[in-house]
This record gives structure tokens, sequence and C-alpha cells, in this order.
């Protein structure tokens, strides 16, 4: 079976810089890819600077790939039709991170919603487009009496991200890249949008990719997760394994950094051991070596391949060599699809 | 209305309203007063000081001086308008293209402005006025300045629109299907118009002020009772000398309203774009 | 003992066209020695406001309206500009929220740590200033050399590194951290508090941390305060907080934490925060509030009262208790 | 990072200066009419007193532009005049050369050009900063809309004010001229006196109209920087409040004024120039003034190019500076 949408060995470099060509490697070789059978919801998780925004944007078609390939429907995205890429947007959409920056200042908030209506044709008529949008209001929390003919400005970031997550009701994507939806909203709405995104995905069977920085939000909202340290993937596969068992040791420092707000779960000692921030120097070997107080000097020569530990999971880590090794596009494998 | 009462908050946007208001109503209902024709040379005695005859008094040349300021405020300013207006054109659609499609046409864009910029407009109008200056009328001047009144708005709306393109609105447009040339009038040009608004100003009173500069310098069109002119020929025969006050007075009264007015516009329609700035007003 | 620092009825509103917004509303507290409190509440419920004016910090249009705030029995909000610029630094010391800029960025790092110690009233050479910005930057476990370094050299923990040593630089009494790692990654966020942590035990200092990540408050502090429509709704410990909530905003709150027991179970808080603007008297909470009665729904503000060890609440539902 | 900036600046200032040179060559030339040769033809009618100087003029142009080469070699070769600051001969004041010309005015023009620019920046930003900050006077605030009125006025539009009240009504400075006619300048501190006495008005305008411009520019700066957060920890630091004016607030405003000021200086050249025509103050601006009169090409196209080539080295020189004042272009980031 072709997957919806799939990242295959892609690296993606940003150059800037007049005179000297100063690069970053945002991504590099990193393979997803998200089924058709089973809705599954997704995290990509990661500090600053990890890639998974750039991630994001990759899946939206919005940035090209430096190497390898974005499969969409099993051809070659940048290569397809005008025709190809309307049904494209139609079916991939987004959720974006700072609720004041999704509005166009000029416009009341209703113009978000009409867009895509009137773009993509789902309403016959404009009784049609008033019924869709009040029923896709109601079913993120908001009344449409005091949310539709208001200005951005008007309303609170809550009731603004809310708007967003309606929006994808209407449109009833097959997937949604949703980058870092709550992080902006207070923590008494951050459950309801989430649970909106659940809704998504159960009753609509919207995939979603939910890519953030926070593991305590994505232990309870996504099925997989793949963890991603400067741009390449640490560890990935079933979350509660990952969460409650990691093994890379960059993933074993994430989770033992979740402030989890529970005083009877305090904070462990094992991240004492761990180097504080060092100066990045570019090392031929795994990227987190410098910072890995169990770094062997492997480690520094040659980027560890994937390794499956179990069969819902695998980290890219020599402490694990003695495991099958996994190719880069077959992480498919420990992530259920 | 909720325009006024946004008015009586923004007061300089208020002040140069009223003031360009007040010079558009004197530069029309005035030539009702003075017809155009008492304008030119030796239409009415000359040097008589203001009287009810004469409300704003007569020059050496024999000019109705009311005649010529109302025709002069009428002139200058739409010379000002002109050299704006194409300057803006010009400058929106240079500004609009290199900042949306980037690549190589910005770089130049960019050398372009940076360096045209660096080099101060008036001189290279000195050159260009005093080759053809024969034949430079009103229209001809302003198309003249016009070569010169693109760059600063090419860089106000490029960096508006570069800014712009980042937005996660943009991003949101072209999910919901909109191709580019609706994402750029729908989306980024109304968020334009308060910063073209300041800028279609700063360019009008620049065409102004190097309008009157070449006539200064004798460069502008001769002919016509511009206000440039009118200052040019006040020092040409030395009113101060002969102590005809109102010669020198009365040009130079409505060129200070012009520049105020057009200032305080500016300086409102800045505080329209981005209100944080108006908090210690 | 009486405490370090305390507030008593507390209120500072923000002058505006439309009115007063009651940032801060009757709050009291007190500060306990070598106490670590947290001041915990939803965006815009007034706790940075309250943070600025425990350091006399508002700026117009706002304005402490009433009630005072003692620190070691001195009541700041009588004391004189000067008197209040005196004691900021020495006895009480921020730790700022904008880790991003709150440096100058034009200055190097040495300098800005010395100047708070320099503009006091002894004389220091310059080598015992060197000596003494050496020693407090190794104490925030930072290289001696980021002295000579400017802030955009620096990475996101270590210019909040060095704020911290600026706010530990004249040994005050109390410290008052803003959300200091609102802005920082989760790795750095957890090194930058254990480094707090640390400092709070050596130097016996009493903190206030500011925030609303729960998560950090139930890792890094005693006792917790909640905050609401600019009003202090409850105060206990962490422990009595988390597991027996009083309020039944905090309960609400509680319960809408991810936990590690627990997947996928959402509960969010419905309605909005009311706005501040022209606030009435009486419980802001009752429009959202599950067990709202028509004592709730009355003109009074309900008072804090004290329901068990340490452990108060302001809600009518605990009225007849003594 | 500074290697980069520095060849990026003196980059602009080669193009700059090339571009003022190539319009400065092609622009008489798109004209039908050629109004150098016309020029020459003009003066050759008029005949008489200049009958033998003429031909050795017509000989001196013909070779000077090399009328009959082809373009681009005139063109290349133009180039190299300028490279080596070779203007050409004045059309009127002929054997002098434009250089000479220029030589002979120029101290003029720097003199009042400096003392006014120093004078307004330094003051207009004092005042500007003053006015935005809280702790300051409060009638401060008085000033702020004279100030507006004043910076949006051509300066020689104000000079023609303040000729009418304070030179010709109250008599109490010449109304023109560089120093007293008929005085034989010779360096004494009575003509030095004398210079200053003719001086003063043209300097008042410019530094009237440019010191409010200074004046609103740190206005603004200094109402954004008083939001930033260092400010607040500022005096969360207990820091006096003249330190944090000065070190603070100040010292992060100024950088972009000297920004401002390298912006500026086409503007600041300009109004000298019409300043100096309106006063007949004996600088570059009287000699463009006169020269245009005159309808001496050579001298105008000269003065041009000198005014725009000393424009671009200013600029130059301040862009060298710039990183001194602000860390963030001199040093780049040595830590992600």
């Amino acid at each position: 079976m072709t997957a919806l949408l799939e990242l295959r060995e892609v690296t993606k470099i940003y150059s800037g810089g007049v005179f000297r060509r100063r690069t970053t490697v945002a991504l590099d070789r990193v393979s997803l890819s998200i089924g058709t059978e089973k809705p599954t919801i997704t995290a990509i998780a990661g500090e600053s600077g990890s890639g998974k925004t750039t991630m994001g944007m990759l899946f939206l078609g919005f940035l090209p790939p430096t190497s390898g390939e974005i499969l969409y429907k099993g051809k070659d995205l940048w290569a397809a039709s005008k025709e190809e890429w309307r049904v494209f947007r139609r079916e991939v959409q987004a959720i974006f991170q700072d609720p004041f920056e999704v509005y166009n200042p000029f416009y009341k908030v209703d113009h978000v919603l009409t867009m895509p209506i009137v773009r993509f044709h789902l309403a016959n008529s404009r009784q049609g487009q008033q019924e869709m949008i009040e029923k896709a209001l109601i079913d993120v929390g908001l009344r449409p009496e005091e949310t539709l003919g208001r200005y951005p400005h008007q309303l609170s970031g809550g009731q603004r991200q809310r708007i967003t997550v309606a929006r994808a009701l209407l449109l009833q994507p097959k997937l949604i890249i949703a980058d870092e939806p709550v992080s902006m909203v207070d923590a008494s709405l951050r459950a309801t949008i989430l649970q909106s995104l659940r809704k998504l995905n159960q009753e609509l069977g919207i995939s979603i990719l939910y890519i953030t920085h926070d593991l305590a939000t994505a232990y309870h909202i996504c099925e997989n997760i793949m963890v991603l340290y400067q741009g390449s993937v640490a560890e990935a596969g079933d979350v509660e394994t990952v969460i409650k068992n990691p093994q890379h040791p960059y993933t074993r420092l994430l989770v033992g950094s979740i402030a989890w707000p529970d005083p009877r779960h305090k904070w462990g000692q094992e991240v004492a051991e761990y180097r504080g921030e060092t100066l990045t120097q570019k090392t031929a070997g795994c990227k987190f070596a410098p910072r890995c107080p169990r770094a062997k000097p492997i480690c520094r020569e040659s980027p560890p391949p994937l390794y499956q530990t179990n069969h819902t999971r695998a980290a890219a880590c020599y402490l694990y060599e003695d495991n099958p090794i996994l190719a880069g596009h077959e992480i498919g494998r420990v992530l259920s699809q | 209305m909720r325009f006024f009462r946004y008015l009586r908050r923004n007061k300089r946007l208020a002040a140069g309203i009223a003031i360009l208001t007040f010079l558009f109503l004197f530069a029309t209902l005035g030539r009702l007063i003075a017809p155009p024709a008492r304008a030119y040379p030796l239409a009415v005695p000359a040097n008589k000081p203001p009287s009810l005859e004469y409300p704003f008094g007569t020059d050496s040349q024999g000019r109705d001086l009311l005649a010529t300021i109302v025709m002069g405020t009428y002139l200058t300013v739409r010379i000002g308008v002109l050299a704006g207006i194409i300057g803006l054109a010009v400058g929106t659609f240079l500004g609009f293209t290199a900042a949306y499609y980037g690549g190589a046409l910005d770089t130049i864009v960019r050398w372009a402005v940076d360096v045209l910029l660096t080099v101060p407009g008036l001189l290279v109008l000195v050159v260009i006025a005093a080759l053809i200056q024969r034949t430079l009328n009103p229209t001809s001047l302003s198309l003249v300045l016009a070569l010169l009144a693109w760059m600063g708005p090419t860089r106000t709306v490029r960096s508006q629109v570069l800014s712009l393109r980042e937005r996660a609105f943009v991003r949101i447009a072209q999910l919901s299907g909109e191709g580019n040339l609706e994402i750029i009038f729908r989306e980024l040009f109304p968020n334009l118009l308060p910063y073209l608004g300041a800028s279609l100003v700063g360019s009008v009173t620049g065409a102004i002020f190097a309008s009157l500069g070449l006539e200064q310098l004798g460069l502008g069109a001769m002919r016509e009772p511009t206000l440039g002119m009118t200052i040019y020929w006040v020092q040409y025969y030395g009113a101060f000398i002969r102590g005809l006050w109102w010669w020198i007075l009365e040009p130079v009264a409505v060129i200070v309203l012009i520049f105020m007015g057009l200032f305080f516009l500016s300086a409102g329609l800045d505080e329209f774009a981005n209100p944080r700035v108006r908090r210690v007003a | 003992m009486d405490p370090i620092l305390s507030a008593r009825d507390l209120s500072v509103y923000y002058y505006t066209e439309r009115g007063p917004v009651k940032a801060v509303d009757h709050v009291s507290l007190d500060l306990q020695q070598s106490m670590r409190l947290g001041l915990v509440g939803e965006s815009g419920c007034g706790k940075s406001t309250l943070a600025m004016a425990l350091m006399r910090l508002i700026r117009p249009p706002g304005r402490i309206v009433h009630g005072e705030v003692l620190l070691d029995g001195v009541d700041l909000v009588k004391l004189s500009a000067e008197e209040v610029r005196r004691t900021r630094l020495s006895k009480i010391a921020l730790i700022p929220q904008g880790a991003m800029n709150s440096l100058n960025p034009v200055m190097r790092v040495r300098e800005q740590i010395a100047d708070g110690i320099v503009d006091r009233d002894e004389l220091f050479s310059i080598a015992e200033i060197e000596a003494r910005v050496t020693e407090l930057l190794e104490s925030v476990e930072l290289d001696p050399r980021v002295a000579g370094m400017y802030p955009h050299e620096l990475s996101g923990g270590m210019k909040q590194r060095v704020c911290m040593a600026i706010a530990i630089s004249m040994r005050p009494k109390v410290i008052i951290a803003d959300e200091p790692t609102s802005a920082l990654d989760v790795v750095v966020q957890r090194q930058v508090m254990d480094t707090v942590r640390r400092l709070q035990e050596e130097l016996g200092l009493s903190i206030i941390l500011i925030g609303h990540d729960m998560g950090l408050m139930a890792q890094s502090v005693d006792f917790l305060a909640v905050m609401y429509a600019g009003r202090l709704v409850e105060i206990g410990s962490v422990e009595d907080i988390f597991l027996q909530p009083l309020h039944p905003y905090t309960q609400l709150l509680i319960s809408t934490l991810p936990t590690l027991e627990v997947r996928g179970v959402f509960r969010g808080i419905p309605g909005i925060t009311p706005t501040l603007l022209n606030a009435p008297e009486g419980c802001l909470f009752h429009p959202r509030c599950l067990k709202a009665t028509d004592a709730c729904r009355s003109e009074e503000t309900p008072v804090l009262k004290e329901v068990s060890f340490s452990h108060c609440v302001s809600c009518y539902l605990y009225e007849d208790n003594k | 990072m500074r290697a980069a900036y520095l060849l990026k600046r003196f980059g602009l200032l080669l193009v700059v200066v090339w571009t003022a040179a190539t319009l400065n060559f092609f622009l008489p030339r798109l004209t039908p009419r050629n109004p150098i040769r016309e020029r020459i033809v003009q003066m050759a009618v008029s005949g008489g007193y200049l009958e033998q100087g003429i031909e050795q003029m017509v000989k001196a142009y013909e070779a000077k532009f090399g009328l009959d080469q082809p373009l681009w070699k005139q063109y290349f070769r133009y180039l190299g005049d300028m490279a080596r600051l070779d203007l050409g001969y004045s059309l009127t004041a002929f054997p002098k050369t434009v250089m000479e010309l220029i030589g002979e005015v120029v101290a003029w023009s720097i003199g009042i050009a400096l003392a006014t620019l120093l004078l307004s920046f330094s003051i207009g930003s004092l005042l500007g900063a003053l006015i935005a900050w809280p702790k300051s006077p409060k009638f401060l605030q008085y000033l702020v809309a004279p100030l507006m009125a004043v910076s949006s006025v051509p300066a020689y539009i104000f000079g023609l004010v303040l000729i009418y009240f304070l030179a010709f009504r109250a008599r109490l400075f010449p109304m023109s001229g560089g120093f007293t006619l008929g005085t034989v300048p010779d360096g004494s501190f009575a003509f030095y006196m004398d210079v200053l006495k003719h001086a003063i008005l043209p300097a008042i305008s410019v530094i009237l109209v440019s010191l409010g411009g200074w004046a609103l520019g740190m206005r603004g700066m200094m109402v954004t920087v008083e939001g930033e957060d260092y400010m607040i920890l500022a005096e969360a630091k207990g820091l006096k409040s003249r330190r944090i004016f000065f070190r603070y607030a100040m010292r992060n405003a100024l950088l972009p004024q000297i920004t401002g000021l390298g912006l500026s200086l086409g503007y600041l050249v300009t109004g000298q120039i019409l300043v100096e025509s309106l006063f007949g103050f004996p600088g570059i601006g009287a000699l463009l003034n006169r020269s245009i009169f005159v309808y001496d090409y050579n001298a105008v196209l000269g003065i041009t190019f000198m005014l725009i080539l000393s424009i671009g080295v200013v600029t130059l020189i301040l862009d060298l500076i710039y990183p001194l004042l602000d860390p963030r272009i001199r040093t780049g980031r040595k830590v992600r």
C-alpha cells in the first residue's frame, strides 16, 4: 500500500551569507511516512534547532528538499501537476503555533473560515457555508455569536487557536501538521484543544503530525513518537515504550528533564551527570557525542545507524549495536501505521 | 462616524488633514476670486502693498500676488503629487516583485536603491535640469522629479512585504488554495495601505522640496508662477532691500503650511501603522 | 517568627482610557525565611504585576492603589524613590522573564554585573570588582571568561545564568524570579532550575517563583499560591494544592494536567477568563464554576481563610468553616 | 564577519562614485544638442574680449572629450579623468580648472557644514532623549509640537524668515555675503569675526531645522528603548537614574541615530547648498548657483561629482565607525 505522504531520506540545508556560504544542516537524511489505513497521531519531538519545524514545512510542501524525496501517494510531490497540487493542498492542512500570527489583522476572523470554503467550493450556497462554519465552531467549544464578526485582536489566544482547529474540521483533510498547537495557550484551554485534535483523529479519521518540544502532552495524545536531535533521528517508536523507558542517552536526558506536574514524581538525579551546554563542535560521528556521558570512541567517528531494539522502538545509538539495523525509510516498522 | 472618533485620538493626523484641506480650498476657491490670468507679469500695477483691491498686494513685475500664490500653491502641490504618485507606483511594483519573488531581481533592486539613495537626488536633478533647462514646464518638471522619487517607496514596500511574507496568515492563505496574485492583493496589499500612505506623503514632500530647490537655483519652470519661482523672483528683484515685505512673507507662509501639513499627515499615518509609538505622545 | 516579606491587602490598578484595570486586587501573602513560594496563574491573572509591585517597579499608567509591602519590617510602598533604589538588589532582587534581551546588548557582561554593586555608597577597587565578578560567574557555573563577552555571544541558558549572578551579587534576602525559564528549552530549563535551587539552599534565600507551568512548580517550590483574575484564590503546600485542591478553579486546573499514570483523558475549563477592566466585586470565577451558589454571585469578595494547617482558600464553599 | 562587512561597504562607495561618473558622462549626451559645444559657440559669438582664448579652448575641449573617438573609448578615458579627479576646465572662468574653482570655496562650506552638523546632531539628540525620559522636567513636552513644525520646513525657506526679521527688520545681522564687501580677506582676527557675523544666520537656519529632525528621531528611539527588558532589569538593579539614562537608554538609542546620520547626508548637503545660494554665502552652494546662472556646465558637472564623492566617502567613514559602537556587528556569534 502506498503511504499518503512520505519523506524518504530527506536532507534540508539552509545556506545564507553573501561572501562566506554559512550553511546549516536543518535535517539530515530523515524518513517518515504517514499511512492511509489507520489514522495515527505521530509526535515529532525535539528542542529548538532540532529540525522539527523544518520537517513540518517539508510535509506541507512549503520547502523543497535539498536531497531525498517527498512522495505524495507514491509520486514525487515536487514533480506533480498543478491539479495534483490542488488536491494535495486540500488533503494536507496545518495548525500553527502562534494564534496571533495566523489572522490577517485587516479582516474579521470569519475570513480564515470563509476563504477555504470558497476556494475549495465546499458549500453550494451562502446559507450552507454559514451552517458549516457554525457547526465547526460548536464542535470546538465556541459559541458562533460570540466569535464571528469580530476582529482578531478582540478575541483571546485560546479562542483564536480553536478557530484554526475549526478551520481544519471544515476542510476534513487526510493529514494535519500541527506545529506546537498548544505551546502558546494557557493550561486550562490546552486540554480543550488537545481534545479537539483527538476528536479529529478518532471521529474524522484524520492523521495528525504533532510537532512539539513538550513531551508531557505528546505522551498524552500521540501513539507514535520520533525524537530529533540536531536534524537526525535519535529514537522513534511507540510513545509509551519510549517515554516510560527511554534508551537513547539524549531521550533519557529529555525525558528526565520533563517537569511532571506531580509532587510525588520529583526530578531524579540521573540528569546530573550530563555535561551542560558545550560549544557544539562539528563531530564526524554521533551529534550527541560531545554531551553524552556514555560516549564510546566509535561514537565520535561515524554516525550511528538505527538499531531496532524491540518491535515497537528503534534508537540510533551504538549502545544497542547488537540489535538488527533498521534502514532509514523502514522506520515505519516500529511505528503503528 | 468611527473615522472622526479616531481623529480625535490621533491629533497629528487631524492637524495634517485640516491644514491640507485648507490649502486645497485656498487653491480651488481662490481661483474664483483671483483668476489665474492675473498671475502673470504686467497684469496689475506693480509694488502695491496689500489693500482691499489687492488683498495680497502686487510684485515688481506687476503680478497680483493673491492670484500668483493661489496658482503657485496649485502648481507646486500638483508637481509634488504627480511625481510622488509615479514614484509610489513604480516603487510599489518594484518593491512587491523584488520582495515576493526574491532571487537575483531582489539583489539588483536592493543595490540600486542603496546606491541611488546615497546619491542626493537634487544634485542629479540639477544636472538634468541644467541640460534641458529651456523646455521645463511644471509637468515635465514633475516627470524629472519622478525619476528619483521611486527609491524611497521601493525600500519601504520591499521591507514590509519581506516581513509580511513570512507571517503565518500568508501560509494559511496558501493552504486555503489562494494563488500568488490573490495573496498579494487580498492578503498583503490591505496591510500595506498605511505604509503606502506614509510613503506617498514622503515622496510628495521630497518632490516638492526638490522642485523648490531647483527653482531656487533658477532651474525650475521659469515662466510659471510656482511658489518656488515666486521665491526666486523675490531674491532676483531684491524685495528685501525695497521693503516689499508682503512679497517675501506670503509665499514663505504658504510653503511652511504645505510642509507642516504633509509632516503631520505622515506622522499621523505612522501612528496609524504602529500605534505602539503613540503611547508617549 | 515573622515573615521576611509580606504583602498586606495590596492592590495595583492600571488607569486606561476605558477605566481602571484591577490587575492586583486586595492580595495578601507572606514569605517566610528560606521559603520557596510559587505564584501560579494563567496569562493575564496579574502575577507579573504583583511581582513588579513587590519590587516597586510599577510604571505609569499603573499605580499601587493601597496596601503595604513589608520587607524585613520596612514598608516599601512608603519609601522615597532613593530609599527604594537602595533596597533593590541589596535586599530584594529580580531574575527577569525575558532572558533573551534582559541584558544591555552594547555592554560587556562584566560591567553589567559590576554596575549594580558599584552604584552603592562604598567604593571598590578595580581588582576587588574583578574578583567579585569572577566569583559570581563561577557560582552560577559559568566560565569566568564570559565576563569579557557581549550578551549576543551567549546562548539563552548562559544569559539567564548571568541574570542570576546579577541577582545574587549583593546577597539579597529575597529573590523574585518572574518565569525565569519560559524562553528556554526543556533540558536547559532543568539545568537552570537546578542552579536556582542550589543557590537558594547555599545562600538561604527566600524565593518567589512566578510562572504558568504547573509542572515546573511541582518540581521547584514548597508552597504554592494560585491567582485568578487579579486575586489570590488559594495558597498552601505543594502537596496540598496538587493532591487536595480546595478552590474549584484550582481543582479544574489540576485536572487538566497530563500525568504519567493516566493517558488520553482531557478536561478543559469551560468559558473564558474574565476581563479585569472595571472588574466587579464578588467571586470572579462564579460564571465558570461548577459549584457556584447564590452566595458566590453576591457582591462581597470571599475572604482568604485558613481551612487547614497553612492551607487557605477564598471561596464561599468553605464559608461555614471557622 | 568584519571583513565581509567592510568589503560590502567599500563596494557600495565604488558603485556610487561610478554611478555619479556615468550619469555625468551620459546625461549631457542624451540631449540632441550638446550644451557644451553650444556654449562655446555662444561665447565665440559674444566675441570681442575672448577672441584669443577661444581657439585654444575649443581645441582643449576637442582633445578633452575626443569627440571623434568611439563612445566607449571616450567613456573609459572619462572614467580615468574622474579617477584622477581631473574635472576639466571651467567654461566661463577658463583657464581655471573646476577643481581650482571648488578649492577656493570649499573651506567655507566645510566650516559651516561641520559646525551645523555637530551642533544640531548633539543638541538635537540630547533634547530628544530628555523629552522622552519620564524623569526629565515636564515643560520639555511642550517643545515637541514646535520642533515638529520647524523640522518639516526646508532650511532655506526658514532662512528667508530669519533674513526678513533679524537682518532686514532688526538689523542685527548682515543680509547676505560671506564678509562685509570691500574688506580684504587678510586672515586677521577682525576678518574672522566679520565672517562669523555673516555665517550666523545661515548656520541658525540649518541648525534649527535639522535639530528638530534629530530630536524627533531620538525621541522615537528612546520610547522604543524604554520598553526593552534590559531597562526593567537596570531599574531592578537599583542603578542610579543618571547611569540608566546615559549608559543604558541613550547608548542604545544613539545607534539608529548614527545610521540616520548616514542616510540624511544627501539631504543635509542639499539643504546647505540652497541656504548658501539664498544668503550668497561664498561656499560650494553659491558657486553651483553661479555656475548654473552662467551656464558653466563643466563646473556644474564637476561640483555635482565632487559632492557625491564626498558624501560617499563620509558614508563609508560612518560605516567604519558604526561597528566600533555596536558590538553585535563587530563580533559575530561565538556560542550557539
